[in-house]
């Protein structure tokens, strides 16, 4: 099993290095908040395999405030914009 | 038994895996704002709920399945939240849709 | 290669650090010079953890059938630096919004500017 | 494993700084700086740092770029041109970091048990403090206990920390019964999800505030934790209503309370007959009176430093909604 963690692991790496380049060269001011976005999801994917992998898998705790402080600051992202109009 | 539980969840992972690899494809290769976004909500949730799962076989019965499931439950609650809301300010902010843009056959008016 | 995987760590804290020190010397923008300033704390941060480290420890919370734990110090430091640097950041943008306000432009060399008409 | 992980993340982190210097839309920043937090709370995870992890998470990504936001909200998304020329920077910057790389030469090792920091206090902490303390968490130990007059003086920075902040901002009036109705009113499923999703937070914060023991967590990260549930009902229902939730002259109240609590341990451990915050003196067994101390200056600090984040983000989403106003 240690083994197929180790893949998933690496997997879920690769996304948020795709993610992580999503949000570094975006064409619209969008598509940089849904690459962090879905960093964050896969964050918290990862710290769950991360877990199983390192086999003290009762750490969860810090994938459940990662799935949170996600949402919230993708809250106050859209917030942000009702104040400042994205379109020039 | 126990064979039985690491080879479900085994494939339970590695399809995880795959549909995460393939939303991550979509946000670089698709061609519009709204078609990413769902790339990467649609897989999103389903990458969550098959890794989650796979994990919970793996878990003796205790306060790690229950955390599992909240994690499981919380995620597929705000993620498709936070990518329709992101959608909708999207489309309030003035981006076009692709069917949009082809009827008034203008560029996509991008804010930087 | 044993030479780089035992230094991998501090040489990136270095770099860290010294992206961190270039945006404050650089940077106009009051807003800009305290993310710089995060970076290079938390570049601090990342030192110490490193240095808590133990290969083949684990976490700091006792569990049966382990017997090598990381350093816990460090993480106590760490751990209570991150909140005041929090407080500090806080504190830091109150004074940018009050800047904004007397100056009307949060650009150092603006309200430099200004300063030096008076 | 552990050390390829830990490559590959700090690659990640050290082209995110990179990518940093160069933006010049500060959103953008701000949205990278998140990521930042983050990529370092994931380091710190397999680095075996799970509180400190779970702290940064909380407060580095969480509450600092919420604050950024609304510091940018008020002065502009755009960062001009600089006029410096960036030659001499340069300059500085790499003598400095040549210097520092050369000092890392001599460095121990990276993860080797032998080295000195390894060699001094740490054994005594990892093995004497689950016999002499009773919890399974040595951070949490050594945190609350041993170096509790450190961790008071923490509280008191973060307690000085508002009261900066409310001296420079001021607070939002309390009661208006005329407040302009704000929030993200267009969004009708964010509030419906909004709502569901609060209680299970602040469950949540009390969980970790009292398992803290056992596992991640304590007071700093539950103080934070639930003073993000109360910040997402600002951000999605108005500050209006938040104040009316609770008040932040109440919350002042509450900033000073959590303080004196912490305090208040130390001054009855010198009542009963013991040292300042010598938590042996407060039951008969001293075990037990570890126990009591730790549970009540961390619920000490769990109350500060919620008071004092929920503040905070009050004085400046103030800011932002009267600036929006005018």
């Amino acid at each position: 099993m240690t083994a197929l963690y180790a893949v998933v692991c690496i997997a879920i790496l690769l996304v948020m290095a795709i993610a992580l380049a999503r949000a570094f060269y975006a064409p619209t001011v969008y598509d940089r908040i849904l690459g962090v976005n879905m960093f964050g999801t896969k964050t918290v994917l990862f710290i769950a395999v991360v877990g199983y992998l390192m086999g003290r898998p009762d750490f969860l705790d810090i994938a459940i405030v990662y799935a949170l402080i996600n949402f919230i600051g993708m809250v106050a992202v859209l917030r942000f914009f009702e104040y400042t109009a994205p379109v020039d | 038994m126990l064979l039985l539980l690491d080879i479900i969840s085994g494939i339970l992972l590695v399809t995880g895996v795959f549909f995460g690899l393939s939303g991550a494809v979509g946000v670089f290769k698709l061609p519009n704002f709204f078609t990413r976004v769902h790339a990467a909500s649609v897989t999103d949730s389903i990458a969550v709920i098959l890794i989650v799962s796979g994990l919970v076989l793996q878990t003796p019965l205790g306060i790690n399945i229950a955390k599992l499931l909240f994690i499981l439950v919380f995620l597929l609650i705000t993620s498709p939240t936070a990518s329709h809301a992101l959608a909708k300010s999207a489309r309030h902010g003035g981006l076009l849709t692709m069917s949009e843009l082809e009827k008034g056959d203008q560029e996509e008016k991008a804010p930087k | 290669m044993n030479f780089i995987l035992d230094h991998y760590n501090y040489w990136i804290v270095v770099f860290l650090m010294m992206t961190g020190f270039y945006i404050v010397i650089t940077a106009n923008n009051l807003v800009k010079k305290i993310v710089g300033l995060n970076v290079f704390q938390t570049s601090v941060f990342i030192l110490y953890i490193s240095e808590a480290k133990v290969s083949g420890g684990t976490a700091p919370i006792v569990t049966e059938g382990a017997t090598l734990y990381s350093n816990p110090l460090p993480h106590v430091l760490i751990l209570t630096a991150i909140v005041v640097g929090v407080a500090v950041t806080a504190v830091g943008l109150a004074l940018i919004v009050r800047i904004k306000r007397a100056y009307g432009t949060v650009e150092e060399n603006e309200f430099k500017k200004m300063d030096d008409a008076i | 494993m552990s050390d390829f992980i830990d490559l590959v993340l700090l690659a990640m982190l050290a082209l995110t700084g990179l990518r940093i210097i160069f933006l010049k839309d500060l959103f953008a920043v701000v949205m990278l700086f998140g990521i930042y937090s983050f990529l370092t709370a994931l380091i710190f995870i397999n680095l075996d740092a799970v509180d400190v992890a779970f702290t940064e998470a909380a407060v580095g990504a969480g509450i600092s770029s919420v604050l950024m936001l609304g510091t940018l909200a008020l002065t502009g998304r755009e960062e001009k041109e600089s006029s410096h020329s960036s030659i001499l920077p340069l300059i500085v910057v790499f003598i400095t970091g040549a210097a520092l790389i050369y000092g890392t030469l001599d460095m121990e090792p990276f993860g080797n048990p032998d080295n000195p920091i390894h060699k001094h206090v740490a054994p005594r902490y990892i093995e004497d403090s689950p016999k002499e303390i009773g919890l399974p968490n040595m951070v949490t130990s050594v945190l609350a206990s041993y170096r509790g007059f450190d961790t008071l003086g923490e509280v008191v920075v973060v307690f000085a920390a508002l009261i900066a902040v409310l001296s420079l901002l001021g607070v939002p009036k309390e009661g208006q019964e005329k407040a302009p109705a704000s929030g993200l009113k267009s969004h009708q499923v964010l509030r419906v999800v909004a709502k569901l999703i609060i209680s299970p937070i602040i469950l949540f914060a009390l969980y970790v505030q009292f398992h803290g023991d056992f596992g991640p967590g304590g007071g700093f990260q539950a103080g934070v934790i639930a003073a993000a549930a109360l910040i997402l009902y600002a951000l999605v229902f108005g500050l209006p209503n938040a104040v009316a939730v609770i008040g932040p002259r109440f919350l002042k109240f509450m900033a000073a309370a959590g303080v004196l609590l912490y305090a208040s341990v130390g001054f009855f451990s010198m009542y009963k007959g013991g040292n300042f915050l010598d938590y042996n003196k407060l039951a008969a067994d001293p075990v037990a009176g570890q126990h009591y101390g730790i549970l009540i200056i961390e619920l000490g600090v769990g109350i500060t430093v919620f008071a004092v984040m929920l503040n905070i983000y009050y004085a400046f989403g103030n800011q932002v909604e009267r600036s929006n106003i005018q």
